[in-house]
C-alpha cells in the first residue's frame, strides 16, 4: 500500500528546523514530531509533550514529556534529545530567535526546562510549528550536525513514518514505523493520535503542473499539490478527481524597502503605491477562479482567532488618480522603481504584471526586474538592488511567526512604532491581550506599509477518489496518518 | 647564352604526413639544382607526384621549402621578408593547371585579371584599372569586352587565356605555367600555346613549363629537366634530349608516348614497371627498381647530376654518350 | 592505432582540465547562492552568512577549486548541498533514465530517420520526397514541450495506453515492463532529432548517389536495392555517424524539457533544477561528467571511422 | 536586371510550398514591422473580466488569462521572433565566422581556439545558455546572447570546414601567388565562397533560436514575458492546454511556420546558391 | 554486334530540350576496336552512357535505337542491359580514382560482379583470375587491398576487371587512361588490346587522344558537337580525313619537329550544346564552308572502304582545309 504523492519540485533537506520549504515540512512531518501540536482549531495541544508550565515572571518554562515515545532508531526519547533539539534550533534553526531561548535543560528525566530572555506569551505555537520549528532529533545526532543540515541517512525522528530512501529526481520515500507509539487521544487536526495507514508514501516531484493533472487522470498518483486556479473549472465537476481546496490561504505579499531607495523614508508614497493597486485585478489573473481567492487586507482568514480587519481601509483602492495625487504630494520624482520578481512562481510574475500596470496608469514608473528564484533570494538582500520584491507567505497560526514583523527580514522594517507594537504581542500570554495587539499591529502595517498583502489565495491539490483523507480541505501541510485508500 | 634569371640551390620540400599513428616523411623535392636562363623556355617533365608542382609551387613560396636557396635578382627569395616577396611576386608569376578552379567563380573575369594590380594598388584610377585590363585580354586574344563575363560562362581555352592574362598584367619577368594546357582539348590546347609562344616572344619572358605531356614540351622548350621523385634526373637541350636521351627514365617515357602514326600500333601488353611508393630513404638511385641496368652501386650510391656534354646534365651512374648502353 | 587513442586520451584530458575551470568559474559567477535556497524564505542575512561558513562557501574561488578537483581526481565529485547525497550517486541515479531515453529515442531515430531519408533521396524531387522532407521540417520546428503534453493528453490522460509521467527503474521491481513509461517521451524527444538525421541521411544519400563508383556499380549489373543498401548507403552513414554520436550525446544531457514535462527522473532536468537551486557540486559533477561523455563519444565517432572508412588513418 | 531577379525568383517560383514560404515569411515580416497598425489592441493591455476567451470576433485568436487579446500579441510576438532570430543569427556569424576562419588560415592559433569551441560544444548547450541566463540577468538580449553561443560553436566549426576546404582553393593560391595578404584573400575569396552554407546555416539558427527561446521560456528563464513572445505565450499559457486551447495553438502555429517556411527558404538558397541547380535551371 | 542507330540524347526541359547526341549511328563488331573521338563536351561520354542506361539525371534518350546482337535493349534498365543473356555491355570510367567504392575491399568489388554474372564460378578464385588477367602483380593479396591502397594505373586496371566480370561481348571505355601516366597508359592500353583480341570482345574506346587512337583503334568514329562526322579505318582516316574538321583536329597535334612555327589551330571554338547552327555544325570555323553549309541537311558520302563522312565538301587525299 503506497501513497504516490505528486510534488511540485524536489524538497531541500527535510531536516526543518534549518529550512521553512512548504514541500519539505509537509513531507517531514510524517517522520519528526514537536512538542505541541495544533488541533483543528489552531490551538496548540501538548504533543510529544504531556504539558507545561510558566513561571510567575514568564521566563522559565518547564515542560514535561510523553514517556515511551521511541526514536526511529530503537531508542527512547529523553529529555536530553529535547533540551539539544530545541538549543540547536534556536541558535542555528530558520526561525532562530523567534523564542528568545537562552538555554534548554534536562532537568528530569523527563522533563525540560526552558529559560526564555523575555516572556513570551506564543511559546505553545511557536513550538508546535513544524514549518523551520522545532522538532524533536536524537541528541548525538544534533550534536553531530550542529549547524549543518542533518544528513539523510541520519533522518531520525519519532513520527510514524521512517524515513526510507531519497531519490534525486525519483521521489523522496517514507515507510511505516513499526514501533510507533501513538498518542493516546482522538485525532484531531495534526493533535491526537497518529495511525499510519499506508505502507509506504512516496513523494515523486512531477514539475509540470499538467502532468500533475493528467496523471491523477490516469492514476499514476493519489494526489497532486497545488494545481493552478485556473484548472479548477475542469476538475471540480470531475467525478473521477477529488479537489481538495486549501483551508490555509496563501497570500502574496510585495514588501518595500525601508533601507534604501524613494520608499524608504517615503511612507505617502508608500501609500501612493498601495492606493494605486486594484487586488482583484491581480487576484483574478492569477489565481482565476472566484472561489479560490479573497480579496481581503486581513492578514489571518476569516475563522482564525487573529482575523481582524483593523486598519485595513487602504487595501485595495484602485484609483489611480488619487494615487497620483499622492504621489505628487510625496514629492515623486518619476524615478521608476524596481521591482523584483522571479518568473519561478508564476503568481509572483502574473500579480507583478497587473501591478506594474496599475502603478503606471496612477504615473508610478516601475522597472520589472525579472530573475530566478535564487537570485532573488540574494538581490533582495541588498538595499540597493530593488524598492519592491514579490514573495507569497502562508498562513501562521501565530502573528510572531509572521516575518513581516520581523526587523531583519528584507525590508528591514524597524520603526519606533513597530517596536511598541510587537512588544505588547509577546508582553503577554493572554489571548485578548494579544489579539488586540495584533489588531494594532495590523493597523501599523496598512499605515506604514512595509509590505503589502495581495490577497488571500486558497490553492487547490487534487486526489484519486479512492483516497480516504482524515480531513476535508487540505491543510497547509498535508499530512496521511490516518489516510487509506478504499 | 644569356645570364641566369633564377638559380634554384639544391631545394628540399619534405612533406610530413601521418600514417598509421607514425608520421612519414615525403620528399616531394629532394634536392633539385637547375639554373633558369633569361629569356628562355625550361620545360619541366616527369611522371604525375614526381613533385613538378611543388617545385613551380616553392618558387613562389606557396609552400614553403625546407632547405636550398632560390636566387633571383641576386636575393634569396627563401630570405625575403613579407614586402620582399611581395615585390618578388610581381616579377614572377604562376599560371595554374586547371584554369576553372584558379578563377573565383564569383569574381568577373575583369576583376580577377586585375587581382594583382589591386593588391599592390598599382591602378591610379578606375578608368586606368579598365584600361590595363581591356589591354591584357586583348593580348591574350579575349577583347575587352570579357571583362564583365563569370568565369562559368568561357569555355576552357577562354578560361585559360583569363589565366594568362592576369599573369601578364602588369608584366612580369618569369612566368611558372603549371600544366596550364592538360586540362584542354588539343584545339584549344594549340591555341594556348601559341598565344604563350607569341607572349613570350612580345615581352621578352623567361617561362618555366611544368607538363607532363612530352609532346607538348617538346615543342615549346629550349631546354627539358625531367623530375623523377622529387630529383632531376636528366637536364638537356630539347632537341639533343627528344633524339638522344640518356637516363634510362628519360628513355621509358619518350617510348611511352602515344604517337598519332596509325603504323607503330600496340599489339599487346607490355610490362614497364610499377612507379614506387615515396621511399623514406633517399639513398640510391631512385629508379633502381624499374632499370634494367641497375647494379648495386645503384643502391648504394645516390648517383649526381653530372655534365655529361655541353648543356647535358644526367644523374644516372652508367648513362654515357652514344647509340648504345 | 593504440597510441592514437592513446594521444587522443591525453588530449581529452587536457580538454577536462580547461573544461573543469571554465565550469567551476562558470558557476561561481552565477548570483545566488545555495544556503538562501537551502534555508527559505524566512531566513534572516545572518542565519545565510552562518551556514555559508560553515559549508566552506565562503572560501575564495581557487581554493574550492582545489578542493574539488583533487577529489574529483579520486572519483569524489562532493556531496549535494540539496540533496545531501553524493554527487555521484545523484549523477549515477539520472543517468539510467537518460541512458534509456536517448538509446530508445535513438531507436525511434534510426527507425524513422534514416529509412525516410533514404526514401525521399531516392525518390528525389517527387512529391514523396517533398512531402517527406515537409514533414521532416515540421517536425523539427514543433517545441518539443507542445508534443509532449499532446502526448500525455492523449495517449496517457485520454486513451490511457501508456503512464503518463515518471519513471521507476528497471532494476526496481517492474523489470523491462517500465520501458513504457518511456515510450511517449522518447517520441517527443525523437521528433526534432529524426527529423535531422532524415535531412542528413537525405542530403549525404544525395551527395554519394552522384560519386564516379556508384556508377561504377550500376554498371555492374547489380540489382538497384543492391546499388542503394550496398554502395549509396554505406557511403552516405559515414556522414551520419558523427551527428549520430553528437545527438546521443546531447540526448543526454539536454533533454531538459522532455524530463520537465514527462517528470522523468534525468540528468537534464537534475542539472537545470540545480541552476536553479545553486547546488554547485551537483552542476560541476553533471557537466564534469557530460563533457566526458562528449570526450569519449567524439573518439568513438573518430574510431568508428576508422572501422568505416578505411582510408582513415589513425 | 530583370534577368537577374528571375534567377532569384524561379526557383522559388518553381516550387509552390516555397512560394507559400515566402509569402508566409513577407507576411510575417509585416506583422512586425507593422504592429501597431495591425494589431487591434495594444499586446499588454490588460482585460482580467475577459479572460481565456475563446477565439471571436473582437478576439481573433481568444484572450490570456490576463484577458490580454492573442491575436495582438501574435502579431507583435512577430518582433520578438524575428529580433531573437535575426540577433542570434548576427551573433553566430558576427562571432562564429571570424573564429572560423581565423583557425583555418592559422593553424597554431586554429588548434587552440578550436579546442575553445570544442569546450563550449562539450556543455550540455542549453545548460549553458541558462547558465548564461542566470548571471546576466533576464531580458531580450541576454536571451540572445546565450542562444546565440551555442551557434556559435556550430558556425565556427562549420566556417572552419569551408575556410580549410578554401583556402586550399587554387584560386585563393593564386592570389597568394601575386603577394595577396590575409585580409585580401579572406575578403575577397573566403567570405564570398562561403556564402552560401554560412545562408543555410543561417536559416538553421534562425528556425532554432525561435524554439531555444522557447524552451528557455519553458524553463522560466526566456525574455521577460511582458514583451509578448511566441515561445513565450506558449510557455506561459501551456497550463490552458486543455482549458483553453486555442491559447497555444496560435503562438505554436506560428512558431511552427515560421521555422518551416524559413528552412523552405533556406532550401532554396542553398539550391540558388549550388551550382549544379543553376546549370539545371540554365544560365 | 553492337549497333546504334540514330542515337538522340537530349536534356532540359522537355517542351524545349537541347540536343547533346544528335543522331549518331555506329556498330562494333567482335574483337574490334572502335575509337570515338572529338573534342571535350561533343558529346563522347553521353552516347556512351545512353548506351549503358547510366545518363545523368536531366538527360534522356529521345530517339533512335541500340541493339546488341539483333535484341533493342535501347529502353533497358542498366542492369538488364549488363546481365542480357550472360552480360553483355560493360563499362570501363574515366576517374580511376573516384570510380571505386572506397570503404570495401576492391575484392569484394569483384567478386559482386562475379556473383551475378556468373552464379556458378567460386568469386574469389574469378576474382584473382581476373586480376591476374588485366597483370596487376600479385593479384591474390591484392584481393583485400582497399582502392587508396593501390595507385592510379592499378586502379584503373582494377575498374577493366570488374567490367571483365560481366563477360561483356562489348566493353565500353570511356576515356580509361587520360587520368594516367604515359607509361602506366601504355600498359592499360596493351591489356585493352590483348583482351579484345583474347575474349573477342568489341570494344568501344573514347578518347580524344589522337596518338591513342592511332595506336590501338581498329576503326574511328570522330564527333563533333553531337553529331558523328567521320567513321572509317584507322590508317586511311589518319591518311586521308574526309571531314575538314577531322584533318584540322589532326593538324592541332604538337609536331616536336616543327618547334619554331608554332602549333595549327582551328580558330574559334566548338558550339555549346542548345547553340549549335543549323546545317553543318563545323561550318563557322571551316574555311571551306560556303553558304550551302550553313542550312539544312548534310550529305553524307560514302567512298569506299566503310568510310562515311557528313560534308558538303569532303577532302580529297592529300587535301587541306
Ligand atoms: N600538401 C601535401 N601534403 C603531403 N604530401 C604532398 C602535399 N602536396 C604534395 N604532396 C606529395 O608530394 C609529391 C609531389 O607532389 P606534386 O604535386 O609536386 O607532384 P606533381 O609532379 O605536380 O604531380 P602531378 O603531375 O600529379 O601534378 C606527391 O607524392 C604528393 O603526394
Ligand atoms: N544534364 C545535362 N543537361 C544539359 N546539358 C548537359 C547535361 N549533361 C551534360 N550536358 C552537356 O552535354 C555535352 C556533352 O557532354 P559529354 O560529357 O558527352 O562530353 P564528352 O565528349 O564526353 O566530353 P569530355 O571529353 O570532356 O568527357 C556537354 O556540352 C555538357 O555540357
Ligand atoms: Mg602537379
Ligand atoms: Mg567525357
Ligand atoms: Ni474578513
Amino acid at each position: 500500500q503506497t501513497l504516490r504523492y505528486a510534488t511540485i519540485g524536489e524538497p531541500p533537506s527535510l531536516d526543518i528546523q534549518m529550512g521553512t520549504a512548504t514541500l519539505a515540512t509537509t513531507i517531514a512531518q510524517h517522520m519528526f514530531e514537536t512538542l505541541y501540536a495544533f488541533d483543528g482549531e489552531g490551538v496548540p495541544q501538548p504533543f510529544l509533550a504531556t504539558g507545561g508550565e510558566v513561571s510567575e515572571d514568564g521566563l522559565t518554562v518547564k515542560i514535561t514529556l510523553r514517556e515511551g515515545v521511541m526514536f526511529h532508531d530503537g531508542d527512547e526519547m529523553t529529555a536530553e534529545d529535547v533540551a539539544a533539539s530545541l538549543l540547536r534550533w534556536s541558535e542555528f534553526g530558520a526561525r532562530a530567535g523567534i523564542l528568545g531561548l537562552e538555554s534548554a535543560e534536562a532537568t528530569g528525566d523527563h522533563e525540560v526546562t526552558l529559560t526564555l530572555s523575555e516572556p513570551n506569551g506564543a511559546w505553545q505555537s511557536i513550538l508546535a510549528h513544524p514549518n523551520g520549528g522545532p522538532v524533536i532529533y536524537p541528541a548525538d545526532i544534533v550534536s553531530e550536525a550542529e549547524g549543518e543540515p542533518i544528513s539523510p541517512e541520519n533522518y531520525v525522528g519519532t513520527g510514524p513514518y521512517v524515513f526510507g530512501e531519497l531519490r534525486p529526481n525519483r521521489y523522496v520515500e517514507l515507510t511505516r514505523f513499526d514501533d510507533y507509539t501513538p498518542l493516546d487521544a482522538p485525532a484531531d487536526g495534526e493533535a491526537g493520535g497518529r495511525e499510519a495507514l499506508f505502507e509506504t508514501l512516496q513523494f515523486i516531484p512531477v514539475p509540470d503542473v499538467g502532468t500533475r493533472m493528467s496523471g491523477v487522470q490516469a492514476g499514476d498518483y493519489d494526489y497532486a499539490e497545488y494545481i493552478s486556479g485556473d484548472l479548477y473549472g475542469l476538475v471540480a465537476e470531475d467525478p473521477a478527481i477529488q479537489v481538495k481546496i486549501s483551508e490555509a490561504p496563501i497570500f502574496g505579499l510585495m514588501f518595500t524597502n525601508s533601507e534604501e531607495g524613494p520608499l524608504s523614508d517615503n511612507i505617502p508614497l508608500r501609500e501612493a503605491v498601495l492606493a494605486a493597486l486594484d487586488m482583484e485585478q491581480a487576484l483574478q489573473v492569477s489565481v482565476g477562479e472566484p472561489e479560490l481567492y479573497a480579496v481581503d487586507g486581513a492578514f489571518f482568514p476569516e475563522g482564525s482567532v487573529w482575523h481582524t480587519e483593523a486598519g485595513t481601509e487602504p487595501y485595495n483602492q484602485g484609483d489611480p488618480e488619487k494615487a497620483r495625487q499622492m504621489a505628487e504630494e510625496a514629492g515623486y520624482d518619476g524615478t521608476p522603481l524596481k521591482l523584483l520578481v522571479s518568473t519561478n512562481y508564476r503568481e509572483h510574475f502574473d500579480q507583478a504584471t497587473v501591478f506594474a500596470r496599475q502603478l503606471g496608469e496612477a504615473g508610478i514608473e516601475t522597472e520589472m526586474v525579472v530573475v530566478d528564484w535564487a537570485t532573488l533570494l540574494t538581490l533582495r538582500g541588498q538595499p540597493s538592488e530593488w524598492d519592491l520584491f514579490m514573495t507569497h507567505h502562508g498562513a501562521m497560526p501565530d502573528p510572531v511567526l509572521f516575518t513581516v514583523v520581523n526587523e531583519s527580514y528584507p525590508g528591514w522594517w524597524q520603526t519606533d512604532e513597530r517596536d511598541a507594537a510587537m512588544a505588547a504581542l509577546t508582553e503577554t500570554s493572554d489571548l485578548d491581550e494579544r489579539v488586540a495587539a495584533w489588531a494594532d499591529l495590523q493597523t501599523l502595517i496598512w499605515e506604514q506599509v512595509p509590505t503589502i498583502k495581495v490577497g488571500d489565495v486558497y490553492s487547490f491539490d487534487i486526489a484519486s477518489p479512492n483516497l480516504q483523507t482524515p480531513w476535508e480541505d487540505a491543510p497547509a501541510f498535508p499530512h496521511f496518518w490516518g489516510a487509506s485508500t478504499n | 647564352m644569356s645570364d641566369p634569371i633564377l638559380e634554384i640551390r639544391d631545394l628540399r620540400k619534405t612533406y610530413r604526413i601521418k600514417r598509421g599513428g607514425a608520421w612519414r616523411e615525403i620528399h616531394a623535392i629532394d634536392g633539385v639544382s637547375l639554373t633558369v636562363r633569361r629569356g628562355e623556355t625550361l620545360g619541366i617533365v616527369g611522371e604525375s607526384g614526381c613533385g613538378k608542382s611543388t617545385l613551380g609551387r616553392a618558387i613562389l613560396r606557396l609552400t614553403e621549402p625546407d632547405g636550398g636557396q632560390l636566387v633571383h635578382e641576386g636575393s634569396d627569395l627563401l630570405s625575403l621578408g613579407r614586402r620582399g616577396l611581395a615585390a618578388a611576386r610581381l616579377k614572377i608569376r604562376m599560371v595554374f593547371q586547371d584554369p576553372y578552379a584558379s578563377l573565383n567563380p564569383r569574381r568577373s573575369v575583369g576583376d580577377s585579371v586585375a587581382e594583382l594590380g589591386d593588391i599592390h594598388g598599382l591602378f591610379r584610377s578606375r578608368r586606368e584599372r579598365a584600361e590595363r585590363v581591356g589591354e591584357a585580354l586583348d593580348r591574350v586574344g579575349l577583347g575587352a569586352r570579357f571583362a564583365a563575363s563569370f568565369p562559368h560562362e568561357l569555355s576552357g581555352g577562354q578560361r585559360q587565356r583569363v589565366g594568362l592574362a592576369r599573369a601578364i598584367l602588369p608584366e612580369p619577368d618569369l612566368i611558372i605555367a603549371d600544366e596550364p594546357v592538360s586540362a584542354l582539348d588539343v584545339s584549344i590546347q594549340a591555341q594556348v600555346l601559341n598565344l604563350l609562344a607569341e607572349l613570350k616572344s612580345r615581352l621578352d619572358l623567361t617561362l618555366i613549363f611544368i607538363s607532363h605531356d612530352l609532346g607538348v614540351v617538346a615543342s615549346i622548350s629550349d631546354r627539358v629537366a625531367v623530375l623523377y621523385m622529387g630529383r632531376v634526373a636528366e637536364i638537356a637541350p630539347a632537341d639533343d634530349l627528344f633524339e638522344a636521351p640518356l637516363h634510362p627514365y628519360t628513355r621509358l617515357l619518350l617510348s611511352a608516348i602515344p604517337r598519332p602514326d596509325p603504323s607503330q600500333r600496340i599489339t599487346g601488353a607490355v610490362d614497364l614497371g610499377e612507379p614506387p611508393r615515396r621511399l623514406e630513404t633517399t639513398l640510391g638511385c631512385p629508379f633502381r627498381d624499374r632499370c634494367e641496368h641497375a647494379t648495386a652501386r645503384c643502391h648504394d650510391e645516390t648517383p649526381p647530376l653530372r655534365e655529361i656534354a655541353a648543356g647535358r646534365h644526367v644523374a644516372c651512374h652508367h648513362a654515357r654518350l652514344g647509340p648504345e648502353w | 592505432m593504440g597510441r592514437y587513442v592513446i594521444g587522443r586520451i591525453g588530449a581529452a584530458a587536457a580538454t577536462l582540465f580547461a573544461a573543469s575551470i571554465v565550469i567551476f568559474s562558470f558557476i561561481h559567477l552565477i548570483p545566488g547562492d545555495p544556503v538562501s535556497v537551502m534555508l527559505g524564505d524566512a531566513a534572516t542575512p545572518e542565519q545565510v552568512a552562518a551556514l555559508r561558513e560553515r559549508m566552506g562557501l565562503d572560501e575564495p574561488i581557487w581554493v574550492q577549486y582545489l578542493v574539488w578537483a583533487g577529489n574529483a581526481l579520486q572519483g569524489d565529485l562532493g556531496r549535494s548541498i540539496f540533496f545531501e547525497t553524493p554527487v555521484t550517486q545523484v549523477i549515477a541515479d539520472g543517468a539510467e533514465t537518460s541512458i534509456l531515453l536517448a538509446l530508445i529515442t535513438m531507436i525511434w531515430i534510426v527507425l524513422f530517420g534514416i529509412p525516410v531519408g533514404i526514401l525521399a533521396a531516392i525518390r528525389q524531387g517527387t512529391w514523396i520526397d517533398q512531402g517527406l522532407s515537409g514533414l521532416a521540417m515540421l517536425l523539427a520546428s514543433v517545441p518539443t514541450f507542445w508534443v509532449g503534453l499532446y502526448l500525455i493528453l492523449i495517449f496517457a490522460a485520454g486513451l490511457g495506453w501508456f503512464p503518463s509521467s515518471g519513471y521507476p527503474s528497471i532494476f526496481e521491481g517492474g523489470g523491462l515492463a517500465n520501458l513504457q513509461y518511456l515510450l511517449l517521451p522518447s517520441i517527443a524527444l525523437a521528433a526534432p532529432n529524426a527529423a535531422l538525421i532524415l535531412r542528413l541521411t537525405r542530403a549525404s544519400m544525395l551527395d554519394v548517389s552522384r560519386e564516379d563508383f556508384v556508377r561504377t556499380a550500376r554498371a555492374k549489373g547489380i540489382r538497384p536495392s543492391r546499388v542503394v543498401l550496398r554502395h549509396i548507403l554505406r557511403n552516405a552513414l559515414l556522414a551520419v555517424v558523427s551527428a549520430f554520436g553528437f545527438t546521443f550525446a546531447a540526448l543526454i544531457s539536454e533533454a531538459v524539457v522532455t524530463e520537465t514535462v514527462f517528470a522523468l527522473p534525468g540528468i537534464g532536468r537534475t542539472v537545470v533544477q540545480s541552476i536553479l537551486r545553486r547546488d554547485y557540486p551537483v552542476i560541476q559533477g553533471v557537466i564534469l561528467v557530460t563533457v566526458c561523455l562528449y570526450l569519449v563519444i567524439n573518439l568513438l565517432v573518430d574510431l568508428s571511422y576508422r572501422l568505416l572508412d578505411p582510408r582513415v588513418e589513425l | 536586371m530583370l534577368g537577374y531577379l528571375r534567377v532569384w525568383t524561379r526557383p522559388v517560383v518553381s516550387r509552390p510550398l516555397a512560394a507559400l514560404a515566402g509569402l508566409f515569411l513577407i507576411v510575417v515580416l509585416c506583422c512586425a514591422l507593422f504592429a501597431p497598425w495591425i494589431a487591434p489592441y495594444p499586446p499588454d493591455q490588460i482585460d482580467p473580466v475577459n479572460r481565456l476567451l475563446p477565439p471571436d470576433a473582437a478576439h481573433l485568436f481568444g484572450t490570456d488569462h490576463y484577458g490580454r487579446d492573442t491575436f495582438s500579441r501574435a502579431v507583435y510576438g512577430a518582433r520578438l521572433a524575428l529580433l531573437i532570430g535575426v540577433g542570434v543569427v548576427s551573433f553566430a556569424l558576427a562571432s562564429g565566422v571570424p573564429i572560423g576562419i581565423l583557425s583555418a588560415l592559422y593553424p597554431m592559433l586554429g588548434r587552440v581556439l578550436m579546442r575553445m569551441v570544442d569546450v563550449l560544444m562539450s556543455f550540455p548547450s542549453l545548460l549553458l545558455a541558462l547558465g548564461l541566463i542566470v548571471i546576466l540577468g533576464q531580458g531580450v538580449l541576454n536571451a540572445i546572447l546565450a542562444i546565440g553561443l551555442i551557434y556559435l560553436t556550430t558556425t565556427a566549426r562549420i566556417v572552419y570546414g569551408v575556410a580549410l576546404r578554401l583556402r586550399s582553393e587554387p584560386y585563393v593560391e593564386a592570389a597568394r601567388s601575386m603577394g595577396a595578404g590575409t585580409l585580401w584573400i579572406v575578403r575577397r575569396h573566403i567570405l564570398p565562397n562561403m556564402v552560401s552554407p554560412l545562408l543555410v546555416q543561417a536559416s538553421f539558427v534562425f528556425a532554432f533560436a525561435q524554439l531555444g527561446a522557447a524552451a528557455l521560456d519553458f524553463l522560466g528563464l526566456g525574455a521577460p514575458p511582458e514583451i509578448p513572445s511566441w515561445g513565450n505565450m506558449l510557455a506561459e499559457e501551456r497550463i490552458y492546454i486543455t482549458r483553453a486551447s486555442w491559447l497555444l495553438l496560435w503562438p505554436g502555429l506560428m512558431i511552427v511556420l515560421t521555422a518551416f517556411s524559413l528552412n523552405v527558404m533556406g532550401d532554396v538558397l542553398r539550391d540558388r546558391m549550388d551550382p549544379r541547380f543553376r546549370e539545371m535551371m540554365g544560365k | 554486334m553492337l549497333s546504334v542507330t540514330d542515337l538522340t540524347v537530349s536534356a532540359g526541359p522537355r517542351t524545349s530540350p537541347i540536343g547533346i547526341v544528335r543522331g549518331v549511328s555506329l556498330g562494333v563488331d567482335q574483337g574490334e576496336i572502335l575509337c570515338l573521338v572529338g573534342e571535350s563536351g561533343c558529346g563522347k561520354s553521353m552516347t556512351s552512357l545512353a548506351l549503358m542506361g547510366l545518363l545523368p539525371p536531366g538527360a534522356r534518350v529521345s530517339g533512335g535505337s541500340v541493339e546488341l546482337d539483333g535484341h533493342d535493349i535501347t529502353h533497358l534498365a542498366p542492369h538488364r542491359r549488363v546481365r542480357a543473356g550472360r552480360g553483355k555491355l560493360a563499362m570501363v570510367f574515366q576517374e580511376p580514382m573516384t570510380s571505386l567504392n572506397p570503404v570495401t575491399r576492391i575484392g569484394w568489388q569483384i567478386e559482386e560482379a562475379v556473383r551475378v554474372h556468373d552464379p556458378d564460378a567460386n568469386p574469389t578464385d574469378r576474382a584473382r583470375e581476373l586480376l591476374e588477367m588485366v597483370r596487376i602483380p600479385d593479384a591474390a593479396n591484392q584481393l583485400s587491398a582497399y582502392p587508396h591502397e593501390l595507385s592510379g594505373g592499378m586502379r584503373q586496371r582494377v575498374m577493366i576487371a570488374i567490367a571483365l566480370a560481366c563477360r561483356p561481348r562489348v566493353l565500353i571505355a570511356d576515356e580509361p587512361t587520360t587520368a594516367l601516366d604515359v607509361t602506366i597508359q601504355r600498359q592499360v592500353l596493351g591489356i585493352i588490346r590483348e583482351l579484345c583480341d583474347d575474349l573477342d570482345m568489341g570494344v568501344i574506346f573514347i578518347t580524344h587522344d589522337l596518338g591513342v587512337v592511332a595506336q590501338i583503334a581498329d576503326r574511328v568514329a570522330v564527333m563533333y558537337a553531337g553529331r558523328l562526322v567521320e567513321t572509317g579505318a584507322v590508317a586511311p582516316l589518319f591518311r586521308a580525313p574526309l571531314h575538314p574538321y577531322t584533318e584540322r583536329l589532326m593538324a592541332c597535334l604538337p609536331d616536336p619537329a616543327a618547334r619554331s612555327k608554332g602549333f595549327a589551330t582551328i580558330p574559334g571554338s566548338a558550339p555549346r550544346p542548345g547553340e549549335i547552327p543549323d546545317g553543318c555544325a563545323f561550318a563557322p570555323r571551316c574555311p571551306r564552308a560556303q553558304d550551302v553549309c550553313r542550312g539544312g541537311e548534310v550529305p553524307v558520302v560514302r567512298p569506299e572502304g566503310g568510310r562515311r563522312a557528313l560534308c558538303h565538301f569532303p577532302l580529297a587525299e592529300g587535301e587541306t582545309a
